[in-house]
């Protein structure tokens, strides 16, 4: 028979420590890394059972726990003032750990005030506006606009314009390139056959090229395999592909 | 019970039938309307700012005429009607253009803009200063003594200078 | 005075700066403010059906909520979308500590937060205040008027002090 588990979600791994710890009747200041670790590892182990994707940050945490707790086990390497300040931000021992959880406590209990708030004023309602049709809006049309407001705003258009011109220019030149013919690349593949007997496809190209070129090229080989000039292999997959001539 | 009728009316917006208030509150009709007479004298006597006007058993919620002064004044600078940005584009590149065609100006802001000449003609910002002697004969557009007044210009030649030679 | 203001809210529908109330009654601004102070009280004390709600300086017309329930039997009940447990605290962060990073909000929550800081930019609720003067010049965020009229706040002044200190 199936049946489901729920379970519940946790907005983070403060969320769940905060739940865990409230599980286990302890107040924050008492906790036991220790003790919450195995439980927070019991719960994401949970998680993986019921195919609950974990996120990232509460991996990290569960690295953190088992950092502190091995800390606690051994004695504690001394830890230079630069490094402190370093890692200030980061959960480094029991102590940073209770001071951010009681940090993140408070701004959560401070969520559940804001959703009381929110259900109160939701039931507040608004009205819409008037419409109310005055006379003599044309008058108004161009309030306060002034002779520099022309002249912003044509100077801004041929800004835009002169942009815009460069942009189309940039275009033209791209789609002006020529492009020789499959026929064309075939001679020019044969001749160099006539003086190398070994040719890298991938040796055919200049540094700058371009999609089509190594298209056409690659139609030149194909043509060239036809008529028995030349045999292609590759050594693996997406590999360079070598070009012998025949015969 | 007032309070809320008073509520309905509000965000109703528009008139609200005795049948419907009546339905809100679960009472009878008859006693619907007994409550509105009510509550219209009510919100005369406390001489309240709003007052419930009634027009043919329906109920609105409405100012009174004697604030309309203030209600005027409130509305007038929000309901100004400002030349669009496309339409001030448009009125620029007449000005410093002028006589210019719809093609010529279209190029300038590279989006057609024959609706924007049509409003601009229609406000007499702008208006028909000749045709081109082209193929097709296309207008040639200018701007108006309308036009120069509200800029506080006597004639077009006092519109600031353009420096084009910075764009070039 | 109070009624003239009444009919302007009404008309106006939306909020009104403190500003345009001042000069519609054409007294000093400080006079105007006293005067709106007087006037929530006096909805509240005669146990009007409206209220005037106050954000930041700007005033607004309203119903109660005691009286949604028949509000909402009269219209078509909003289909408001309330805010969810992780909106709230990142709210809640960010309504506290602001102008605020999201390297900061993420911080204090343990968890990334950037879809839900769109999210909350979408519904007006938040915005960007500044830029932090660091390497990458990261957003800093705070909260809006929506904000505020979202959890019936004033001013952000009135959110309920927060103590850190407590436990240290």
């Amino acid at each position: 028979m199936a049946y489901t588990v729920k379970l519940d979600v946790f907005e983070g791994p403060l969320d769940l420590l905060l739940h865990l710890i409230s599980k286990a009747e302890m107040d924050i200041e008492d906790i036991s890394v220790s003790d919450i670790t195995q439980q927070y590892l019991d719960y994401l182990a949970e998680m993986k059972r019921f195919d609950i994707e974990i996120a990232s940050e509460f991996l990290v945490m569960a690295s953190t726990l088992v950092y502190i707790k091995s800390c606690n086990l051994v004695p504690r390497k001394k830890t230079t003032s630069d490094d402190k300040e370093e890692y200030e931000d980061d959960i480094d021992s029991e102590e940073a750990l209770i001071r951010k959880l009681i940090e993140y406590k408070k701004y959560k209990e401070m969520g559940e005030k804001l959703k009381d708030r929110e259900n109160t004023y939701m039931n507040v309602y608004y009205k819409e506006p008037e419409y109310i049709v005055m006379k003599g809006i044309d008058d108004n049309l161009l309030y306060g606009l002034t002779k520099y407001d022309l002249l912003n705003t044509f100077n801004r258009l041929m800004l835009l314009q002169d942009k815009r011109e460069e942009a189309n220019n940039k275009r033209e030149h791209v789609v002006k390139k020529d492009h020789i013919t499959v026929k064309e690349r075939m001679y020019q593949l044969k001749r160099l056959l006539n003086t190398k007997d070994r040719l890298s496809f991938f040796g055919l190209f200049e540094k700058q090229y371009e999609k089509t070129d190594v298209i056409i090229t690659f139609l030149a080989l194909l043509d060239l395999i036809r008529e028995d000039h030349i045999e292609l292999y590759q050594e693996k997959l997406f590999g360079d592909i070598i070009i012998r001539k025949r015969g | 019970m007032m309070a809320i009728v008073e509520n309905i009316l509000f965000v109703s917006g528009e008139a609200v039938g005795l049948k419907e208030i009546a339905k809100v509150l679960d009472i009878p009709q008859s006693a619907a309307r007994k409550l509105m007479d009510n509550m219209i004298c009510c919100f005369d006597f406390e001489r309240r700012g709003l007052q419930i006007i009634k027009v043919n058993d329906k109920y609105q919620i409405a100012t009174r005429p004697q604030y309309a002064k203030y209600v005027n004044k409130f509305i007038e600078p929000r309901q100004r009607e400002r030349l669009s940005q496309a339409a001030l584009e448009t009125l620029a590149i007449i000005a410093y253009r002028q006589p210019i065609t719809r093609m010529d100006i279209e190029a300038v802001r590279g989006v057609k803009c024959d609706s924007l000449l049509n409003t601009l003609l229609d406000k007499g910002l702008i208006r028909e200063v000749d045709r081109l002697d082209a193929p097709g004969r296309p207008i040639l557009y200018g701007t108006t003594d309308v036009f120069l007044k509200h800029f506080g210009l006597s004639s077009i030649d006092e519109l600031p200078p353009l420096d084009l030679n910075e764009y070039e």
